[in-house]
Formats: C-alpha cells, structure tokens, sequence
C-alpha cells in the first residue's frame, strides 16, 4: 500500500511533463489527459484512505523511502513521503477540489489555444502541492512549497500578453521569495540545532524542549515568516489580489482551496514546535486576527467580484492562522475550517467564473445585477456557498468557523477576549461583504450595458463541465462541516497527528453560536438595507476614507511601491553608477594614471644628444655618490 | 606504466585545435563537424576518467609524473581528485553545446562583415581553451597549472577581442572599440593577477623548493617544512588575488560583463562556466591546501567579500539593461556564493561550492546560450527591444524560463541543490552570514523574472513579431543541459559521492571539523 | 717616492729584453674571437680587390663561413670541457676562457649569424635600376638626395662594408665578456662601438635620421667610454693593477701592501668605489639601463632595421657578460657596496622601461623602450650574487636575444612607399591582412611580455626566481609589476593587428628571401622551444655558470 | 713634486671635458672634448704608474691613444656626413627622433 503514495505526486507530475513537453500534436486530448492523470491521483488517495481508515488510530501513517537525494556528510536529506492522517486530508482535498477543477476548466478554457499548456501547469500545481503535504522532511517540503509557487506564478500569469499579468505573477512568486527565506533559514537552524530537519526527530525533540526557547522561537517564526508569504497574511499578503488576474479556476483550486492554505499546513504540521514557543504563538495569532480583519475589510470595498472574494480568503485564512495560533485547541479546527472553506470558497469562485463566463469576462460588481433569472444554477450554487461561508447554521462555515471562536474565546485571559471578539467582529464583517456580492450579483435591477464595441453580454447559464464541479462543491459546503462535527469525526480522525485539548472556555459554545448568529444577522442586515433597498450605483461612490483606502488593499501596495519598488530601483540604479564609475574607475584611472606619466616622462626623451649627455652625467655623479654613500653608513 | 589518460585528456583537443587550425579556408563546415566531433571524442575521455576514477580511493588517481624542469623543481605531475573530476566533467560536456551553438558565430559571410574571422581559428581557439582549462584542473604541480592557468588567457583573449557579438548597438568602428577594449581589460586583469600569484609561485619555490602540491603539503603536515606565518600569509595573498580575478569577487569583478557583454554567448559561456571555474577551483585545491593558516586568517574578509559580491552582483543585474551584462552580474553574484562555500570550511559548503560550479556551469550555459539565440534573431543585447516573445516562439520562451528558473535555483532544478548546500554550510559556521546570503535568493527571483517579463511577456513588439523559434541545432543545445539540469537537480547523489571525500581531505589539510549539532536529536 | 725607486723603475725601463718575457698566446682557445677577426680583415682585403659586382657574395659568404666557424670553435672548446674543467685564464690573463664566456660567446656568434642574414636580404626593397638592394645606402659617403648618391644607385653600388664592420664588430663582443683585466675589457668596448657607430648611419632609406642616430650614438659612446677609461684609471690607481684577479685580490685585502709609500693610493678605497661606479656605469650605458638609456630609442629608430636588431640583441649579453664578470669576479668582496646601487638601477631601469613604452608610437621605439625594461629584468637576475643568478641571467639573455633578432626581423618586413612602415598606425590590421606574419610577430610579443610556454616566461622566472633566492624579493614584486606594465604596450600592438580595421593605405608585407626566413624561423622556433623544454638550455647555463678567476 | 697633484690635474680636465660635452654645441668640439676626457685619463694613467712603480699605465696610456685615434676617424667621417647633409654640424640641429 505505502507504494502508492508516490504515484500520488507521479501520477499529476508525468501528465504535466507530457502536456508541456508534448507539443501542440496533444492540443486535442491535452485536457482529458490532464483531468484523467488528476482524476487518477484522486482514486488513489481514495484508496490510501480506505486502506487507512481500515487501520486502528495509531499505524494510520504510511511512510515511503524512495532514494537518498543530497548526502553530505551530516546533512542527509531523502526523498521519501510520510502519509498520516493530516496528510491525508490534504490529499483529499486537493486531488478532489483538483478534479473538480480540472473538469470545470474543460469548459471554462474551450476557447483558450493554449488550453493544453493550462490543464500541464495544473497538474505541475497538484504534483508541487502532492508533494509539499507527502514531504516527510522540511527540505523536501521546500521543494513542493516553491513547486506550488512556481505553479502560481505561471497560471497567474497564464495570459502572459496582458502586462498586469506578468506583473501580478511576478509579484505572487517574489513576496513567496520572501517567505520562502523564513523557510530556509528555519531548516538551516533545525540542521544546525538538530542535525537532521526530518519531520520525526525535529518536533519529538521540540515536544522535548531540546535546543532551547530561542531556539525553537526562531525556527517557529521564521516557518511563520514562511506562511505568511504562502497563505497571503500580513504583512506579505499584498500579492493574493493581484493573483486574480489568473484564470478563475487557478483562483478557485490555487488561491482559495489549497496553495495558500500551505501555510495554515505548515504551521499545523509543526505544532509541536509552536507549542513549545508561546512566543511564536502569540505573533501568529496576532498575524492571524490582524489578516482576518484586513482581508475582511478589503473585501466590503471591492467591486471586483474576484477581489472581493480574495479579500474573504485571505480572512478565512485569518482565521485559520487564528486557530492554529491557537496550539493544540485550534489545530483541528484550523484544519477543518481549511476543509470546508476549500469547498465553499472554491465552489464561490467557480460560480464567479461563471458569472464572468456568462457576462464576457467582464468582473465589476456594479455591472451586473439580477443573474439569478439568467444563470439559476449558478445562483444556486453560489448561494448555498454564500449561506456556507457567513456561517448559516446547519451549513459547513457554520460548523468550523463556530469552534475557532469558541477556540478564540477559549484561550483564556484577556487574550482570549480579544480574540474572541476579534473573531466575532470578523463573522460580522464576513456576513457583510457576502451579502454585499450576493445582492449585486444576483439581485436587483440589471446594470449592464454594451460594452465598448457596443455588443450587450447575454448571461446564460454556463456548459455542464462547469456546472457539475460547481453542483458537487455546493453539496460539499453544504454537509461537509455537518458531517465533520457529527459526533466529532473530524477531531478524533486528526487527533492522533495534531492531539488536542479543550481549554477552558469563559464562556458556553451556545453563548458563542448565539452571538455569531446575531452578528451575522447585523452584518447581512447591514448590507441588505445599503445595497438591497436602493438601486446600486454603477459607478462607485467617492466612499468614506476608508472605503477608499481598503480599494486600494489598505495602501499597502503603495507603501510596498514607495519604500520598496522605488527604494530599490533608486539602489540599484546607484549602485550600477558606483560599479561604473567607483570600482570601475578605480581600474581605468590607474591605468590612465600610469600612461599620464609615460607622457610626462616621454618628454624628457627630447633629442638633444646634450640633455641625453646631462642624465648620463648626472646617473654617473649619482652612482659615484650612492657607492661612496653606501659605503659610508 | 600505464595508458596516460590525464594527458591524453588533455592532448586530444589541443592536436583537434592544431587539426581544426588546419583546415583550408574554404572547407569551413569540415572544421567545424572535426571540432565538433573532438569535443565530442574528449567527452568520451572524460567519461573514461570518471568511470576509472574510484570516489573512495587514494586522494590523487589516475597520476601521471614526469620531470619536466629540473632546475625550476618543476614536474609533469597529473592527478585528478573528486571536485577535479567533477570539473572536468563538466568542461567536456558544455564544449560540444559551446561549440554547436556557436556553429555560424564565425561564419564571414553570414556574419554580414568584411571582417577577419576565420571559422576555422574560432573553433581552434574554443578546443585551445578546452585543453588548457583540462590539464589545469589536472596539474598537482604548482608550476605546471600556473603555466596553463596563464596561457590560457590568450586564446581567450583572441575569443573575445577577434569574435564579438554582432548584435551591437553602435557603429562597426564602435563595436569594435568596445571589443577590443573587453579584451584587454580581460587580459590586463587576469595578467595582473597572474603576474602576483607569479611572485607568490616564486616565493613558494624558495621556501618549499619543488612545486608538487602533494609533497608540499606532506611536508607541511609532518612538520619537515616550516612557513613563517607572515611569510605563508603573503603568498596566499598572492595566489588569491589571482584566483579572485578569475572567479572573480568583489571588487575584481568588473572585467566580466564588459567580457560577457561583447563576446559572443558561447565565448561568454566559455568564460563563465568554464574558464572562470578554474579560480573558484584553485582556491579550494592550492590556497586552502598549501596554506590552511593563512587561509583561515584570510576568511573574514573573504566571507564579507563574498557577501558583497552576492548581494552586489544580484542587486546591478537588477539595473542592467543588456541581457548579456545581466547574466555576466548574476554569474558574479553566483561565484560569491561559491567562495562562500569554499570559505566557509564546512563539508556542506565545500561540497556544495564544488557542485555550485558544475550546477552553475550548466544553468549560465542554458541561459547565455538561449538569450544567444535570441539575441542572435533579433540582433539587439538590450532588454528593452523586446517583449511577448513567448507569444510567437514559445519553446524559446520556455526554456529561456527554465534557464532563468534554474539560476534563481528553483528547488528541483540542479542550482537549489548547490545553493542550498551553500547556505547551510555557511550557516552552519557564520549563521548571521548565512542569513545575508540567504537575501540573494530574493534578489535572484528579482532579476530573473525582471528579465522574463519584460523580454518574453507583455504585447508583443513589432519587432519581434516574425521571431522563428528554436531551431533542430538550437534545441539539441538546450534540451540536453536542461535535462543535466533536471537530472541533477533531482539526483545529485552521483555527484555528491565523487566529491565528498576529496572534500573531507581538504578539510582535514585546514584542521577544520564540521560544527556539531547543538543537540543530539530526539529519536 | 724614493729617488732611488725612480731610478730603478728608468733602469728596469732601460733593460727590457730580461723583464719582459715572450707572451705565451692559446691560439686554439682564441680561435672563435681569431676566426671572426680573421675574417673581418679578409673582408676588408676584400672590399679592396674584389671586383664590385661580386663583392656582395664574397662577403655575405666569408660572413657567414666564418661564424659558423667560430662557433663551431666554441662548441668544440665547450666540448672539450673549457667550459667547466679546464675553464682557465689565457693570453697572459687577458682572456678567460670559462662557461660564461663560451656559453655569451656561442649566443653572440649565433645571434649574429641570424643577423647577418638579415643584413644580406636584398628582396625587400624594389629593385633599383635592375640591381637588388640591401637595407643599406648605396654610398655612405654621397649627400642625402643628392646626384653622387643618384649616379651610386643607378651604378648599383651597394656598401658591403657592412659585413666586415659587423664582423670587427662581433670580434669585439667576443672579447668583451671574456676579458680578464680591465685593458682588455677597454680596447674590446672599443673595437665593437666603433664599427656599430658607423653601421648606424648606412641606412639606405630615411637617412637624415640614420646619420642622426650614428653621431648620438657615436657622441654618447664615447663619452661613456670616456668615463669607464677614467673609472679604469682610478681602479688601476687603486689596485696597481688592471688584472682582474689582482684588483679582486686587492678588494678582498688578501695582498698587504708592501711599500707605504703608496698608501695613499694603493688600496684607497675612495678610488676603488669612484672607479667601479665609472667602469659599471660604461656598461650599464652598453646595456641601456636607466638612466644612461636614453640614446636607445633614437639609435634603434634611426639605426638600419637589420642592425638594430643585430645591436639590440648582441650588444646587450655582450654587456652583461663583461658586467658579470666585473661584479662576480673583480668585486664580490664589495657586493653590500654595489648591490643597493644595482638595486636601484634595476627599479628605475624597469618600471622607466615599462612605463615610457606605453605611449610610444613607433614599433622600433617601442622595441628599444621595451629592451630597457628587459635589460631591467636581467639586472634583477644580477644582482642576485647566486650561481643560480648566473645561469639565470645567462639562459635570459639567450631567451631574449633570438627574439629580439626575430622581432626585428618582422619589422623589416612590413613596408610602405617609404620603406619600412615602423609607425605603429600603420600596422593596424595587419593580422587580417597578412595573418602569418602577424602572429609570428605576436608571439615574439608575447614572449617578451613573458606569457607562459615561450621562452621569455622561462626566462623570467629563471631571473625573478634567482632574485628571490638572491634575497631580493622586493625586486621580483616590483618586476612582475613593471611587467604587467609592459605586458599592456605588447597586447597594445597585438590588439592594433588583429582586432582594429584595416587601413586603406596600409602597409604591405614583403616577401622576404629564405634568408630573413630563416631568421624569423629560427627566432620562433627557439622562443617556443625554450618555452615548452627549457631543461637542456637551463643545464647548459647551469654548467656555464662557474667564473674563472 | 708629488704625482697626486697630477691626479688633480687629470680630474680637472676630465671634468672641463665633460663639461665641454654637456655645453657645446658644435659636434667637433664636443668631440675634441671628449679627446681631452681621454687625455685627462692618459695622464691618470702616466700618474698612477708613476706612483706604483710599474709599467702598465704607461702601456695603457698608449692604447688610449690608439683608441682615440680610431675614435677620431669614425667620428669625423660620421660627422662629416652629418655636416654635409645639414650644412650643420650642431648637435642640437641633429634632433628628429626624439619623444
């Protein structure tokens, strides 16, 4: 059995190889291929799960060594996979929702010739991603972790010809960079302090306090340095809206459903280490409840639908972090949120998709209005993502969302407090921005016009292959959070990996759900009376201040622009001047120095054999005087 | 005794290069197939070696000795260890792309000018070039390598001064100002350099008396050859600055993009991955060998010389305009990061310096080579003529990406490995220098993909709108380094094991153990 | 001084028959010196009775017979071991017959056996009026331009003196650096400027320029020479003697003297430090070394290709033979006086080399500044006072004197309208024109500038090597600096051949006959020899090195 | 009278002698200086073998003569050439090659 495992990453990693090597001859059968090769990845992991939930509790991890890959001396890195239950929800996840994806961009991609080279880069992703969660050392899940930023960066800018593509890719894979740093540094020092970076020795000797408080909170900080680059928290957020210019599929399965929640793995997956730093703890809860507010924010001003959905992930992302922030009561439910939400976040982006599918691309929120007679389906679907993601009750947001607060409030001291309302302020703002897309989607009166070459979008409801992926999501969002918390399944399949304590909640879980339920009503309400009860504008309203600076990401990009684009262009260019003109000139003024000497000394050759007599005359007097000299001292 | 395979190593291109010299002028294309197939047939050599070559063995295999100079103390010493192997390696196999993707660079006609370049002494010059950098990976005699270490700056100097890059902005009269002006600061700065390490080589002699680096250091270790700590620190110095030259570091380094910018990409690839090596490899076999004390009395400032070379070269590849400059500023990032493996005196960091300079070879062939093509179609070196090349020849699009991708050492592609290793090693000795190092990646997605965007993404230019894409020669150069790239990248293990012990040895010649874990890990 | 020694000093004059005893003369370890000098009064004969026409061959012929004999005396001499074992001192102690002497004696024949077939080439310039011409003028005697110089031309005169004069010439380099006491030495730098003065002003072309050189070169010569007959005097004055051996004797302090009456000059060692700057620096003025350098670019310009070449090459281990005999065997024993002197001498010699060639614009000059440099380099090798210093200085100068003859040799090829085209403008592009020649040139180039694998980095490192041992570190650091220096005047013409375009009205290359060929050839061929197997010549210096005294 | 004064003497006019050299321009009297520096090491010579008692400095002396002699034919017949082609005989005249 454990064999399979590496035909999980194979499988996804030799269609891409075939796809992208195999030249325009598989233009036709490219897509079917890639979604098949996904598909097949997908059975197996089925598998696998069977095969270990026919195992008790405790040998339900799967390991397999397939070669030793960088021997030197102390530092043995291998290539071998660890599959346990944490793993193994990844791989669910991703092969599934992969699949689910796969199939939709059939349809979404039919008119796009480069069709073939889209569904390779998607399957490079799920191979890069396969492999970040299957890595049974930190090295390897590096290489997945930069695989999966590699496959970002070129589906991002998959329509290379738009220039803000190329740049929003450019961007994406750059702030990763960034990230990517904390990650090698945190490896270097579990090499230096450890000897080793493999999961197993690292976090039992973590569990162990060995190596030192300092230690340990440096190693946790720098892989949160690492998440925050992945998962789009603050501070290195600032690329996830910018990735929306890739396809909407690439949105819906990479920046909503798996990559970026890398991160909220990542952190989980070194719980041990985390745990033994409170420290680090609390900088990521910190991180975690600052992101969720920001993206929640960001997402009320956005008109762009998919902007304002990247707002929302990068806050149940937020959320997420909050969680696993949270130690041992949030791991679970930081996972199980991350579920979920790759259900009802991507099933949201599909529906956008197909909303942008049926309105000629066109994303501004403003210019639709009342799709809900046009594209029923849609509508459906995204509604009951919609119900998922505010938290309905019975719906899956609803389920996870409610624990993290519960989490947030249990963690006890003022602390807990904070976060706590912190979490709650957040489900407000949620139920508010949601609303907001739902209403000017699919509500209201119809606001588009013809575009510029004066043909009118005619929204229709969107080919099967997209339908039924966005169908299965639906049914995911609606019962998975259901299914999880019935009897605890969740918790008690992802115990044994992440264990898990209840802390000492101030306040009853009723008392939260009950509070939840009435901030989500408030923020639905809001958003009701401003945008359901008068026509929306289709040009947006100056806004208050903030309003304005939340469209503009909370004028982090301008700050990144000033301090760091042109900071460093002003550098660079400084330094190329410098290399010119100091270390260069250096160079070139000594040997002009040396050749303005040879013409000064030329002079002296002036061809009067007399002046030639006189240095002799001299030379002579000089020799006679330095012999008689010599000899004298 | 038996067949002299380091020689014949050797030999075989430099009588190919006399043969190439040979052939009539008319008969171009036969010159050109006959230094082809010698490249090939000193690959074949060279897998010979590799396979004889046992990682385990005695530090120095395949020895060959012959006395030479008498008076001088000079020998005819031959002998490769793991990191020499691995280089030599290395050299045969980019020769024959070098040699194919600079198939036409030196055609008359073709080159459109009534200029003087006979096809037939550029391929000479390449194999002249190919021999001298083999034996002086192979000499174990001081003299010996400083003697080719020199010399083989001439043909270089020919290769760059007599075959520019016809893709110049200014006049004829201008390009050739400019070329001419490469060539000789190429020359004048590695003359110099080698003129000190000259002084360095005599004062060797006079206090050891022979050149053998393998008795030297002998007599070092069991005492019988005593240095004066000031006397052994000027001769490192010596030796140094030559290799610093060559490599070259911060702040010698200025000599290189003027040289990469104006040679022709092959030539520049010639330079950068191979020629270059010989630096970064004489700094680990004869500075730390021959004078450990003073090698380690040197590494602070080396490690800071290093640091500023990464970040330096990394953030003025940033500004560069020309494409060629801008690879020739990331190589001098990347030799930073070699010699800060070398200085830093860990296994790590050693082993992966030596794979950094094969990793490093192959991925600024795969660049240069590509951006060649490239640059060669649309006949412009600066980055702003172009732009959505990918639209209209995408394959070279894509492996210009994968080139790219491998010198900003994308984790899976061979360059990670190296880099990696790198870092750690450092780290593991000077972790606030590691972690500066660890800033060069940044930089290095920087420039990479600054140079990806803005050449091959956005709307396509006019210009460039009739580009063909790779041509059958072009892509039998490219795929076949991509794949080396890939494959070890993946399974660098080969290489690993061949150089392990050689750096062990070296190790153990500076008295330096690896630095223990602070812990011993929970089982 | 006593009446009575006065006296006795008339009556020992007035009775010589019994004091003076019949020299006692070696002719067979004369013979090489005998031979050339022979030959030379034989070529003046022939200059007399010879019918003009046939006087070229006649004389081209003996020239040639007879160096080759003379070598081939000195190798039989070297052979039969008066190189090493039976190394002694003939003539009455005016010769030495030892491996220094043998070993500059063979390099000097040798070089001017090559140099005498460039002074016999007559393809290179156009016929004149149906009759080949040399480099030289038709009549030395007849005015620039003027008619006599016209009728001599038309007559197809041509001045076979040369050969004869150069022979004297060489007789003389052959004594110098075999003579044993300073008379010797005198006469011997007589008997090589004198005919080299006048060599100087028999340019065919560009003759204003050629008589110029001859008169600065004459005018400075004997000024020079001037000085080291004075420096003589004073060290005869010092030592009472002009014997090599005697001075060395005195300078030690091995021989008391016996009568007090001349202590205040006998042994006065104000006249021996005055007399040996005078003497060293008569040499150092033969060697070209800064600062009595200076008439060597304007003699190397303006002085006949051929000669030049000749000068240069032959000239300069002639010189340092006699300059190593003086210091090696006459004053070892005051080496801490003159080392720091030569230590000087040796910096300002290369770095004023180096440093002033960059800038010159005339290949003649650049080779004459470019000498300078080298002749620094060798003083480097002097100074190291080691057997090692010997050889090294030996194995140079016969590295550099080949290429020297050699470069010199190209030069003569490369013409215009004017004759030889030596502005350095003119040869731009020459490597695209004529690419053999260019790159025969540029390895002569490159050996100068010392790269590896050509005779002049063997021989640099032989010297820098030997100065290093000799203590002199400082000097090797300096002198790999001045020669990264010099190396950027030689790639300058290196560049200006191959990587420049070009000229419309550039020069053309003759082609020579086999003579200046075999020159050239044999030039290349010893540059690379010596550069890939140094060994045997390195051996041959080695056993050369040992002074008789 | 003792022969050191001649010394004295012998260095007086090898110095007025070079100083003719360094000052005068005319070729032929710089020449003729350049005899009487011979001269003065002639008498040199006489002195010194006066004071030591042998017989060297006086055969000396008469190669030096020789010498000059010889000197005095090559040197006139290149100056003469020179003065035939310049109608000069300055030395300073006699400068085309120079830097």
């Amino acid at each position: 059995m454990e064999n399979l495992i590496a035909l999980l990453v194979a499988a996804p990693l030799l269609g891409a190889a075939v796809l992208l090597c195999g030249g325009r001859r598989l233009d036709r059968v490219g897509h079917l291929l890639g979604t098949l090769l996904a598909a097949a990845s997908f059975v197996i992991g089925v598998v696998l799960f069977a095969d270990m939930l026919g195992k008790n509790a405790d040998d339900r991890t799967f390991t397999q060594h397939l070669f030793s890959w960088i021997p030197v001396e102390g530092f043995q890195a291998d290539v071998s996979f660890q599959l346990d239950q944490l793993s193994m929800t990844f791989v669910l996840l991703i092969t599934g929702v992969g699949s689910l994806i796969h199939i939709y961009s059939i349809g979404y991609m039919e008119h796009d010739e480069r069709r073939r080279r889209f569904f390779g880069y998607l399957n490079l992703f799920l191979a890069a991603m396969l492999l970040l969660v299957l890595a049974d050392n930190y090295l390897l899940l590096y290489v997945g972790w930069e695989g999966v930023g590699l496959a970002s960066y070129l589906l991002i800018g998959f329509w290379q010809h738009k220039p803000s593509a190329a740049t929003a890719a450019k961007k994406a894979f750059l702030v990763n960079r960034v990230g990517d740093m904390g990650l090698s540094i945190a490896v270097m020092l579990m090499f230096t302090t450890f000897g080793t970076f493999a999961f197993g020795p690292v976090l039992k000797s973590a569990e162990e306090h060995l190596g030192g408080g300092a230690t340990l909170t440096g190693i946790a900080l720098m892989l949160l340095l690492a998440a925050c680059g992945k998962s789009a928290q603050v501070p290195l957020q600032s690329w996830l809206g910018d990735a929306m210019e890739g396809p909407t599929p690439v949105s819906a399965l990479i920046h909503a459903a798996t990559m970026v929640t890398a991160g909220v793995y990542l952190i989980v997956r070194s719980g041990a280490v985390f745990n033994a730093s409170p420290d680090a703890q609390l900088v990521v809860v910190v991180v975690g409840a600052v992101t969720l507010l920001f993206g929640a924010i960001v997402g009320c001003a956005k008109d762009d639908i998919k902007k304002a959905l990247a707002g929302s992930t990068m806050s149940q992302i937020g959320y997420m972090v909050l969680a696993a922030g949270l130690g041992p009561i949030g791991y679970v439910f930081a996972i199980m949120h991350l579920v979920t939400h790759g259900f009802f976040k991507a099933g949201l982006f599909l529906g956008a998709g197909s909303v942008m599918h049926g309105m000629n691309d066109e994303v501004d929120m403003r210019k639709y209005g009342a799709l809900r007679k046009y594209m029923p389906v849609t509508f459906v679907t995204f509604g009951l993502g919609y119900l998922a993601i505010i938290g309905f009750p019975g719906l899956s947001g609803f389920f996870s969302k409610d624990k993290i607060i519960e989490a947030a409030f249990a963690k006890g001291g003022t602390e807990g407090w904070i976060l706590g309302s912190v979490a709650l302020l957040g489900a407000a703002i949620t139920a508010y921005y949601m609303t907001r897309v739902m209403i000017m989607t699919f509500f209201g009166e119809k606001r588009w016009q013809p575009d510029g070459e004066g043909h009118e979008p005619h929204p229709h409801e969107s080919p099967k292959s997209m339908t039924i992926p966005m169908i299965v999501l639906a049914v995911g969002s609606v019962f998975a959070g259901g299914f999880f918390s019935i009897g605890d399944r969740f918790l008690h399949w992802l115990e044994p990996v992440t264990e898990h304590s209840h802390g000492n909640a101030p306040i009853s879980a009723t008392t939260v759900t009950a509070a939840t339920m009435v901030v989500l009503v408030v923020g639905a309400g809001l958003a009701y009376l401003q945008y359901g009860r008068r026509p929306v504008p289709v040009v947006a309203p100056r806004g208050s201040l903030l309003t304005r600076a939340a469209r503009r990401d909370l004028l982090q990009d301008d700050f990144n622009h000033v301090v760091l684009v042109r900071g460093g262009e002003h550098l660079t260019r400084s330094l190329v001047y410098v290399d010119h003109t100091l270390v260069d000139g250096v160079v070139n003024g000594t040997a002009a120095s040396v050749g303005g000497l040879s013409g000064r000394l030329r002079k002296l050759q002036n061809g009067y054999a007399r002046s030639y007599a006189v240095s002799m005359f001299g030379g002579a007097a000089l020799i006679v005087a330095a012999t008689l000299l010599m000899r004298a001292v | 005794m038996s067949f002299p395979l380091l020689t014949a190593t050797a030999v075989l291109p430099a009588v190919g290069a006399v043969a190439t010299a040979a052939v009539p002028a008319a008969r171009r294309t036969a010159a050109k197939w006959l230094a082809l197939l010698v490249s090939l047939a000193t690959l074949v050599l060279a897998a010979v070696v590799l396979a004889r070559f046992e990682p385990g063995g005695a530090r120095y295999q395949l020895t060959e000795s012959h006395a030479w100079i008498k008076e001088f103390g000079v020998r005819y010493e031959l002998g490769v260890d793991g990191i020499a192997v691995a280089l030599i390696a290395l050299t045969a196999l980019l020769m024959p792309f070098v040699i194919l993707a600079g198939w036409h660079d030196a055609d008359p006609q073709e080159t459109g000018s009534s200029r003087w370049r006979p096809t037939q002494g550029f391929f000479a010059l390449i194999l002249g070039v190919e021999a001298m950098v083999i034996i002086s990976f192979e000499a174990t005699d001081v003299f010996l390598f400083y003697i080719f270490f020199e010399a083989m700056l001439i043909p270089m100097y020919f290769l760059i001064g007599g075959f520019g890059d016809r893709a110049h902005a200014g006049s004829d009269e201008h390009a050739a100002a400019q070329r001419s002006y490469a060539a000789v600061k190429f020359l004048l700065y590695n003359l110099v350099g080698g003129l000190i390490m000259l002084a360095a080589v005599i004062g060797l002699y006079v206090v050891a008396g022979n050149f053998s680096l393998p008795e030297i250091v002998a007599a070092r270790a069991n005492g019988s050859l005593h240095m004066a700590t000031s006397t052994e620190r000027w001769l490192f110095l010596g030796f140094f600055f030559a290799f610093a030259v060559k490599a070259p570091l911060w702040p010698l380094h200025t000599w290189l993009p003027n040289a990469m910018g104006e040679a022709t990409a092959p030539v520049a690839v010639l330079i950068t991955a191979v020629v270059d090596k010989v630096g970064t490899f004489a700094m680990l076999r004869f500075c730390l060998q021959l004078f450990p004390e003073a090698s380690k009395w040197a590494t602070p400032v080396i490690l800071v010389l290093a640091l500023i070379s990464i970040v330096y070269g990394a953030l003025l590849a940033v500004g560069q305009r020309d494409i060629k400059r801008l690879v020739a500023y990331a190589s001098i990032s990347h030799f930073g990061f070699i010699i800060l493996g070398i200085f830093a005196m860990t296994s790590q960091g050693q082993s992966g310096a030596t794979l950094y300079m094969v990793n490093h070879g192959i991925s600024t062939a795969a660049l240069m080579l590509v951006a060649g093509f490239l640059i060669s179609r649309r006949g412009s070196r600066l980055i702003a003529d172009y732009g959505g090349v990918q639209k209209v020849a995408p394959v070279l699009a894509g492996t210009f990406l994968i080139g790219g991708l491998a010198t900003l050492s994308l984790p899976g592609l061979a360059p990670f490995v190296s880099e990696f290793l790198v870092l750690v090693g450092t780290f593991a000795r000077y972790p606030v220098v590691g972690i500066i190092a660890t800033f060069g990646i940044v930089l290095a997605a920087l420039y990479t993909l600054v140079l990806y965007q803005r050449t091959m993404t956005g709307p396509v230019k006019p210009e460039v709108s009739a580009l063909p894409d790779l041509r059958v020669r072009e892509l039998a150069v490219v795929v076949p380094l991509i794949a080396a790239l890939i494959f070890l990248g993946v399974y660098p293990k080969p290489v690993t094991d061949l150089v392990n012990p050689a750096v062990k040895h070296t190790l153990s010649d500076v008295h330096k153990t690896d630095p223990k874990p602070a812990v011993e890990a929970a089982k | 001084m006593s009446a009575a020694a006065v006296h006795s000093l008339w009556t020992t004059a007035a009775d010589p028959m019994l004091k003076i005893p019949a020299p006692k003369i070696e002719y067979g370890q004369l013979s090489p010196t005998l031979i050339v000098i022979g030959a030379a009064v034989v070529g003046v004969l022939v200059e007399a009775f010879v019918p003009r026409r046939s006087r070229y061959y006649v004389q081209a012929f003996l020239a040639v017979v007879a160096l080759a004999a003379a070598f081939a005396a000195v190798v039989g001499l070297a052979a039969g071991g008066y190189g090493t074992t039976k190394a002694h001192i003939a003539a009455m102690g005016a010769i030495s017959v030892d491996g220094p002497a043998l070993f500059l004696q063979g390099v000097i024949l040798l070089t001017g056996l090559v140099a005498i077939f460039t002074f016999a080439e007559r393809r290179l310039d156009p016929e004149a009026h149906g009759n080949r011409v040399d480099s030289f003028a038709a009549q030395a005697a007849s005015v620039p331009g003027s008619d006599s110089e016209k009728a001599a031309v038309k007559a197809g005169f041509t001045t076979t003196e040369v050969f004869p004069l150069a022979l004297f010439a060489i007789g003389g380099m052959l004594v110098f650096p075999s003579a044993n006491d300073l008379l010797t030495l005198f006469i011997a730098l007589e008997v090589f400027s004198l005919p080299l003065y006048l060599l100087c002003a028999l340019a065919r072309r560009k003759r204003l320029m050629s008589q110029e050189a001859a008169v600065k070169y004459f005018l400075l010569g004997a000024f020079a020479s001037a000085f080291t007959l004075f420096g003589i005097a004073l060290l005869y004055g010092y030592a009472g003697s002009v014997s090599y051996g005697k001075i060395a004797d005195v300078v030690d302090g091995s021989v008391q003297n016996i009568d007090p009456a001349l202590a205040d000059t006998m042994g006065n060692d104000a006249l021996l430090l005055i007399g040996v700057a005078m003497v060293a620096m008569g040499l150092l003025f033969k060697v070209g070394a800064v600062p009595f350098h200076m008439w060597t670019p304007d003699v190397y310009q303006g002085a006949p290709t051929p000669v030049t070449g000749f000068m240069a090459a032959a000239t300069k281990v002639a010189a340092f033979g006699a300059l190593l005999r003086l210091l090696y065997v006459v004053l070892p024993g005051m080496r801490w006086d003159w080392r720091p002197v030569m230590w000087g001498i040796a910096i300002i010699t290369m770095l004023g080399g180096a440093i002033v060639a960059i800038t010159q614009t005339d290949i003649k000059r650049l080779l004459a500044y470019s000498s300078i440099a080298h002749a620094g380099f060798i003083l480097a090798g002097v100074i190291a006072t080691t057997p090692d210093g010997i050889s090294s200085v030996l194995f140079y100068l016969g590295a550099y004197s080949f290429v020297t003859v050699g470069a010199f040799a190209v030069v003569t090829l490369v013409r215009d309208a004017g004759g030889e085209a030596t502005h350095l403008s003119k040869w731009a592009g020459l490597g695209r024109r004529s690419p053999l020649v260019a790159a025969v040139f540029a390895v002569f180039l490159l050996a100068f500038a010392g790269i590896p694998l050509t005779s002049g980095f063997a021989g640099k490192f032989a010297v820098f090597k030997a100065a290093a041992e000799g203590g002199a570190g400082a000097l090797v650091v300096i002198g790999v600096i001045s020669s990264a220096i010099a190396a950027f005047f030689y790639i300058r013409v290196i560049v200006l051949m191959f990587f420049s375009e070009p000229k419309a009205d550039g020069p053309t290359v003759a082609v020579p006959s086999p003579l200046t060929m075999t020159t050239i050839g044999v030039g290349v061929a010893v540059t690379v020899v010596l550069g890939l197997a140094p060994q045997y010549f390195l051996d041959l210096a080695n056993q050369a090195s040992v002074f008789v005294r | 009278m003792n022969p050191v004064n001649y010394l004295y003497l012998a260095a007086l006019l090898f110095t007025i002698g070079a100083t003719g050299v360094l000052i005068r321009r005319n070729a032929i009297v710089v020449f003729m200086c350049v005899e009487l520096m011979l001269n003065a090491c002639n008498l040199a010579f006489v002195a010194f073998s006066r004071m030591h008692g042998n017989l060297d400095g006086q055969i000396i002396a008469f190669f030096t003569m020789v010498v000059a002699a010889a000197e005095v034919v090559v040197g006139l017949a290149i100056i003469v050439s020179l003065f035939r082609s310049r109608h000069s005989a300055s030395v300073d005249d006699a400068s085309l090659m120079k830097l």
